[in-house]
């Protein structure tokens, strides 16, 4: 199989500071790769070093099954989108479309048509001879956009290309984004630390955490099945319920209480018992006439209520342990109430309380 | 994995040599490191062995003599008259520009009209050459047709202020035009540094009735140190190069009563062809420098790696 | 006579018929009115011939010219011929092999029959090779006298130093400031010599000047010397003028009664068409005896590698020292031909003054050729800070006059 | 400190007076109003003692207004006053700083924006070890340095001339010790700290996602420098202009020792003019004389506003 993006243990470090350790990681042809993670976890700098504009400590970077480990950022046919757009104010949108090109020494015709292609997709025919400067948020991302576009490569690199729109429009840029994609089938290798952009745009995301990878994989996998603690503990808003306790013969133990993990599909076959945490996340738990049907069932007393319009957030206590739950927006729950829940083991993870690992 | 064999063979799988690396970029900053290691580095650590040799119209390297010419710099009356007239010189403006800096820029920053006229006038004089400075308060100052004469003739035929010709009071002349010259540039600094205090500061001393003054005096300067330590650098560096004022305002004379280091490395080295004794004389300069300057760089960089 | 005649004309021609036209650039710091007179003389015979004199000079004293021209000199960038005191100060340069050697010139004119006093020749002279053309004796021991000022304070002008003193009273009351001193410091310094020789004697400024004697320096009668200097600065009150022709002009224009300056002061007083003996007097040794110290200017030319500048150099040179111009420079320069064979009959009674002592051959070393130029430094330094600062005790200055002398060279 | 002085513009911060008449805003229009007349006063007496006929400068009032305005002064200034026998007034030396100010502003500014740019955007091993030197070198008192550049000077001359000879046994002396093309090298290495440190700092300040954008456009040292960075920087190019104009136009102490007479600049010609005196001073001559010297400088400040006011603050460490 050829891989679109190949990078073979890749090391980077500044000084004594080590950045990217080991890292391996393939990317497939026409994939929509989403590099996700904390600030500080690597990810821009591992964007950094496919396009080229990081020198590796060692390691190898193939890109379309050459090596380019060491080639200039331009010789690598890639195309890149930043978060603060990084229009040349100078030139013109047309100017900034066609300075890669004019590089490149492509003649001048075909420098015409790609840019008015790529004028017809963004749709920014109309702002062709504006400068950037005279341009919204929106327009001066897809110029940006534009400008990776006419370089007609195979690997599209985008750094936050959204974090700098506001809410709304970020919305539909994204959506847009998918549909380029679609439209487009290139590589598309996108950092950012908005897990509902990564979810939303990836075909597989990569988890990052102290320039490691911690799972690879689409965002379905990495919703339902966490492979460690971080991730689940990344993914989802609000974030996973987590409880300590101990996995003794199929059951999890905490308290005085003993949840039989019946359907619960183990990692391994025979797990041994050891310290566990149980992760539940707070849109799984049932309430209301749903919990008779659920194989757990518990009461709870509610601390806090935090009507959110569409859901309801629900801070309770599970005994003595803290415990998140969403319910329907139209929802009555009222403070100091004691409500009863259910919960789907089948739905839950378990984790290893001393590797964090996934059991 | 057929791929990486291929790869291999790709323009980017060999290391580029690192002396390779950023070739250009080595290339145009050649007149940089030139100047760094030649000029800077090479001309003070010449100049600086060339002081202990008996050089006098010419180098002589070979004319090894020891602090010979520094004990000879420390015993000539002129040499320390110089030292002198910068002590005063120089604390004599460091306070005053300084104060006056600092007063005008509060001043200023009070919403008053006419902002930009009045920094306008108070800065034109830093746009001026230290020739002119000197030759316009040579002038002024001239004791027959200056300013004394002037006031004598309002009535007070007592009146005495001749910084030019008498010898106590030279170095205050020198200073009178020094501060022209300066201070609005101190106050510039200043008010910059002012400009950049948050805003909440006045708010919140407003809300605790606290006055005007007392809030200057115990927030603002407090809080507008780094501006302080760079104006001090600035004006420090400026006071120990000060040579040209001089020259045009008062020559050096009455007798010796204003001459400074700088020109009396300049003549030494070139007027009474002594260049072992020049050359001592600017290493001593040297030597005050880094004692103003290694301090405030170990505060502004050193400090920077700790916090 | 004849023979030296001929000489020059072969060397001009052998000059002329070897170089083409050329320009020399000529640095000297004569730019007061009597000297910028003066050197245009040089200038005027130097340009009549195929040559061109391009004038470069420099604003102030020697203090501030010389440093430009050894570091031009120095740094590559000679000029073809400059002005610069003989003796000490030139010595580094010539060893350094900057100097042309003008030995063959100087041979084939004879100039050491001409110069007089021979001192002058051979100041120029290092190892038996002349490196510089003297141009005029300089004699820093003269006192000038207002006879304005005099009349205002209704007294007679006065026959030497100490008269000059005694009289200064009633200057004073008169509102004449009784001594114009310049302010910069070689002025007090030669003012400390003109006194030396005449309160000190010619024993005592020889055995200090030429042989370096600290126990001379440290003597009864030099500490008369620096007496009476102290007792100058207190005249010297009022005249605050930078350089030595406002001074002169404080002299010439009454407002002061007179200046212990060197004789090209003379040279203002022609300018502001004053005449000696009606207008103005002149008193060489200040009066006291009749003696004076010859120090001078001269010419060196340095090193050039293109032949055609080396032949115009030797042909200025020959051109300085030769008479007509010899005449002509020293008569607006007010000081004295270095060669005792032309006729100055056209000169006023106080070069007729410095003639006749020349002829005497009275003559002393001046400290401008005596002391090298950190020694001469030294002194400039030390009397005008006497000079200005009253506080500072006859002893004091003694005693750092006599560790200066200890150490000099 | 350049992004100090940008605050400086941003508006006043202090507290507001009140009323418009209060016992506070006297004092404080007052005490403004005194200091500004201490600042303007030798401007003043600058112009009207150069105006003025010499009997009227003896008589009289240093601030008085001339009875009778004279341009004299002015012309005897710019083409009459001597030194020494040249009598062509001022008029050489403005010419002389003119020759020694255009090239070495551009040649300055060149050398230094492209350092600036190397240090900001490409930095390599030792990069900041050179750049940490060359601020250090700011504060080395000229007077250290002087007497071996003369000899770098001299030498790099004889070298150069070398050089030449190789090709054509004829070449005359190439000389940068006392010619203009010396003055320009030593006037760009003493503006280089500074003006590293403000196209440095520019540079840092331009978003580095920017340059990288160019980078992966294809565009190399040169191509983002002049493509790029350039165009971007027009302010900055001013604010240095203006720096290095005042401070090359101002400068006398290397004017006096790497030139000659003839090349003398403007400030070491002033000195001479009214240091050198025939007779009497002519105060009125020498006023006229500074205030022409003056007037370049002045002109540019008055011009600039604001940003000479960047400039300065930016160029403070030149001192």
């Amino acid at each position: 199989m050829t891989y679109s993006v190949e990078i073979k243990q890749l090391d980077l470090a500044f000084g004594a500071v080590k950045v990217l350790q080991g890292l391996d990681l393939n990317i497939n042809e026409g994939e929509f790769l989403v590099l996700l993670g904390s600030s500080g976890c690597g990810k821009s700098t591992l964007l950094n070093c496919i396009a080229g504009l990081l020198e590796i400590t060692d390691g190898q970077i193939y890109i379309k099954g050459e090596n380019v480990t060491w080639a200039e950022p331009s010789e690598r046919g890639i195309g890149m989108v930043f978060q603060s757009y990084a229009l040349y104010p100078q030139m013109t949108v047309k100017g900034n479309l066609s300075f890669g090109l004019k590089n490149a020494k492509v003649p001048k015709d075909e420098i015409e048509k790609r840019v008015a292609r790529a004028a017809e997709i963004l749709q920014i025919g109309p702002l062709l001879d504006r400068k950037p400067g005279a341009l919204s948020g929106g327009q001066r991302q897809r110029v940006a956009i534009g400008r990776a576009l006419v370089r007609d490569v195979d690997v599209f690199l985008f750094d936050e290309p959204l974090s700098n729109l506001d809410a709304k429009l970020r919305v539909d840029l994204r959506v847009e984004l998918k549909r380029l994609h679609n439209q487009l089938e290139n590589t598309m290798i996108y950092v950012t630390h908005d897990q509902i952009e990564a979810m939303t745009l990836a075909d597989r995301i990569a988890i990052m955490k102290g320039g490691q990878i911690m799972q690879l994989a689409s965002p379905d996998e990495i919703y339902n099945r966490p492979r460690n603690l971080y991730v689940a503990d990344f993914i989802g808003s609000p974030s996973m319920n987590f409880i300590e306790g101990h996995l003794e013969g199929g059951s999890f133990k905490v308290d005085d209480m003993v949840l039989p993990m019946d359907g619960y599909d183990f990692a391994a076959p025979q797990t041994a018992d050891r310290p566990a945490t149980i992760g539940i996340r707070p849109e799984h738990v049932v309430t209301g006439e749903l919990v008779p049907n659920a194989p757990l069932q518990f009461t709870v007393d509610v601390d806090l209520v935090e009507p959110m319009g569409s859901d309801t957030l629900v801070y309770a206590k599970l005994g003595q342990h803290p415990f998140r739950i969403r319910m329907d927006g139209q929802a009555k729950v009222t403070v100091g109430e004691t409500i009863a829940i259910g919960v789907d083991p089948s739905r839950a993870s378990l984790f290893d309380k001393a590797t964090e690992d996934r059991l | 994995m057929a791929v990486t064999d291929t790869g291999q063979t790709g323009a980017g799988a060999k290391k580029p040599s690192p002396l390779f690396k950023n070739l250009t970029a080595k290339i145009a900053a050649i007149p940089m490191i030139m100047t760094a290691l030649v000029v800077f580095i090479g001309c003070t650590l010449w100049t600086i062995y060339h002081s202990f040799t008996k050089s006098r119209l010419l180098p002589a390297p070979e004319k090894w003599v020891g602090l010979e010419n520094y004990e000879r710099l420390w015993s000539e009356n002129r040499w320390i008259v110089s030292i002198e007239n910068l002590a005063i010189y120089g604390a004599c403006s460091l306070i005053l520009s300084l104060t006056i800096g600092f007063i005008l820029a509060a001043l200023l920053d009070r919403k008053i009209r006419f902002e930009n006229t009045i920094r306008t006038i108070i800065l034109y004089p830093f746009a001026l050459s230290f020739v002119v400075t000197g030759l316009v308060w040579q002038w002024i100052l001239n004791p027959q047709l200056g300013l004394q004469n002037v006031v004598r003739s309002w009535g007070w035929e007592t009146f005495t202020f001749d910084p030019i010709n008498n010898a106590d009071i030279v170095i205050y002349g020198i200073l009178i035009a020094g501060i022209w010259q300066g201070s609005g540039f101190v106050m510039v600094l200043l008010l910059a540094g002012m400009r950049g205090i948050d805003e909440d500061v006045w708010k919140a001393s407003r809300v605790e009735g606290i006055p005007a003054w007392k809030t200057y005096i115990f927030i603002v300067i407090p809080m507008m140190r780094p501006v302080f330590v760079t104006a001090l650098v600035i004006i420090s560096a400026g006071i120990i190069k000060v040579y040209d004022l001089v020259v045009a305002q008062t020559s050096g004379g009455p007798g010796i009563a204003s001459e400074v280091p700088a020109k009396y490395v300049i003549e030494k080295m070139f007027t009474s062809q002594n260049l072992g004794l020049g050359f001592a004389a600017s290493t001593m300069m040297l030597l005050s420098v880094l004692v103003v300057l290694i301090p405030w760089a170990y505060l502004e960089f050193g400090g920077k790696k700790n916090g | 006579m004849k023979l030296t005649t001929k000489l020059l004309a072969a060397t001009a021609m052998v000059a002329a018929s070897s170089a083409s036209a050329v320009e020399l650039e000529v640095t000297h710091w004569w730019t007061s009115g009597g000297e910028a007179a003066a050197v245009s003389e040089f200038a005027k015979a130097f340009n009549a011939t195929e040559h061109t004199w391009v004038d470069g000079a420099i604003a102030g004293s020697g203090g501030t010219a010389r440093p430009i021209i050894i570091s031009r000199i120095l740094g590559g960038d000679p000029m073809h011929a400059t002005q610069l005191n003989h003796g000490r100060q030139a010595e580094e340069l010539v060893e350094a092999g900057l100097m042309l050697d003008l030995t063959d010139v100087a041979e084939a004119e004879g100039w050491a029959d001409v110069v007089n006093p021979s001192r002058l020749l051979d100041s120029c002279t290092l190892d038996g090779k002349v490196y510089c053309v003297p141009v005029n004796i300089h004699s820093p021991q003269w006192l000038w006298l207002s006879h304005a000022a005099y009349e205002k304070a209704g007294v007679d002008v006065p026959a030497d130093w100490f008269e000059f003193v005694d009289s200064a009273d009633a200057l004073k009351e008169a509102g004449v400031v009784p001594l114009a001193m310049g302010q910069q410091s070689w002025q007090t310094n030669l003012a400390f010599g003109a006194i030396m020789v005449a309160v000190g004697g010619t024993d005592l400024y020889l055995d200090v000047l030429t042989n370096k004697n600290a126990e001379a320096a440290a003597s009864p009668e030099m500490t008369k010397v620096f007496e009476a200097f102290a007792a100058a600065r207190l005249l010297s009150e009022g005249s605050n003028v930078q350089d030595w022709n406002q001074a002169t002009n404080l002299v010439i224009t009454g407002q002061a009664g007179g200046q212990i300056h060197g004789d090209w002061a003379q040279g203002e007083f022609q300018v502001a068409e004053q005449v000696a003996g009606t207008d103005y007097t002149c008193l060489p040794g200040l009066g006291v005896n009749e003696i004076i110290a010859t120090g001078g200017d001269a010419f060196y030319f340095p090193k050039s590698d293109d032949p055609e500048i080396t032949a115009a150099q030797k042909e200025l040179a020959s051109l300085m020292i030769s008479r007509e111009v010899q005449v002509a420079f020293n008569l607006k320069k007010g000081s004295l031909p270095i060669r005792g064979d032309v006729d100055l009959s056209a000169a006023n009674d106080c070069m007729k003054k410095g003639l006749a002592i020349l002829a005497a051959g009275n003559v002393l070393p001046d400290g401008v050729n005596a002391f090298s130029a950190d020694t001469q430094g030294q002194i400039d330094d030390l009397t005008v800070e006497f000079w200005n600062d009253t506080s500072i005790t006859v002893e004091d200055a003694q005693a750092r006059y006599v560790d200066i002398i200890e150490d000099a060279d | 400190m350049v992004d100090a002085t940008v605050n400086a513009q941003s508006g006043p911060r202090g507290p507001k007076p009140k009323r418009v008449i209060s016992s506070t805003n006297i004092i404080i229009y007052g005490t403004l109003f005194v200091v500004c007349l201490y600042y303007l006063l030798p401007l003043y007496v600058m112009i009207v003692t150069s105006l003025k006929g010499m009997p009227e400068i003896r008589l009289g009032n240093i601030f008085g207004p001339p009875v009778e305005v004279t341009f004299e002064p002015w012309v005897k200034a710019w083409s009459e006053a001597c030194t020494g026998i040249n009598c062509e007034g001022l008029s050489r030396g403005f010419w002389n700083s003119v020759w020694i100010l255009v090239p070495s502003v551009i040649i300055s500014i060149a050398i230094a924006s492209v350092n600036g740019y190397a240090l900001a955007n490409w930095r390599f091993k030792g990069s900041e070890v050179f750049f940490t030197i060359l601020i250090f070198g700011a504060f080395i008192p000229y007077q250290v340095m002087i007497y071996p550049i003369v000899i770098i000077l001299r030498e790099s001359g004889e070298g150069i001339t070398w050089f030449l000879r190789l090709f054509n046994e004829d070449a005359s002396a190439f000389r940068l010790m006392g010619s203009l093309s010396g003055l320009v090298i030593v006037h760009t290495i003493f503006g280089m700290p500074i003006l590293t440190l403000l196209f440095r700092n520019y540079f840092t300040s331009v978003p580095e996602e920017l340059f990288k954008a160019a980078r992966v456009d294809g565009a190399g040292f040169w191509g983002i420098y002049f493509r790029i960075m350039l165009p971007m920087s027009l302010p900055i190019f001013v604010v240095a202009m203006i720096l290095q104009v005042t401070g090359i136009w101002n400068d006398f102490l290397f004017g006096v020792i790497y030139t000659k007479p003839e090349t003398y600049p403007m400030t070491v010609q002033l000195n001479n003019i009214v240091n050198s005196v025939q007779g009497v001073k002519e105060y009125n001559v020498n006023m006229a004389a500074t205030l022409l010297t003056g007037l370049v400088p002045l002109v540019i400040y008055f011009a600039s506003g604001k940003l000479f006011v960047r400039g300065i603050a930016a160029g403070a460490v030149k001192g």
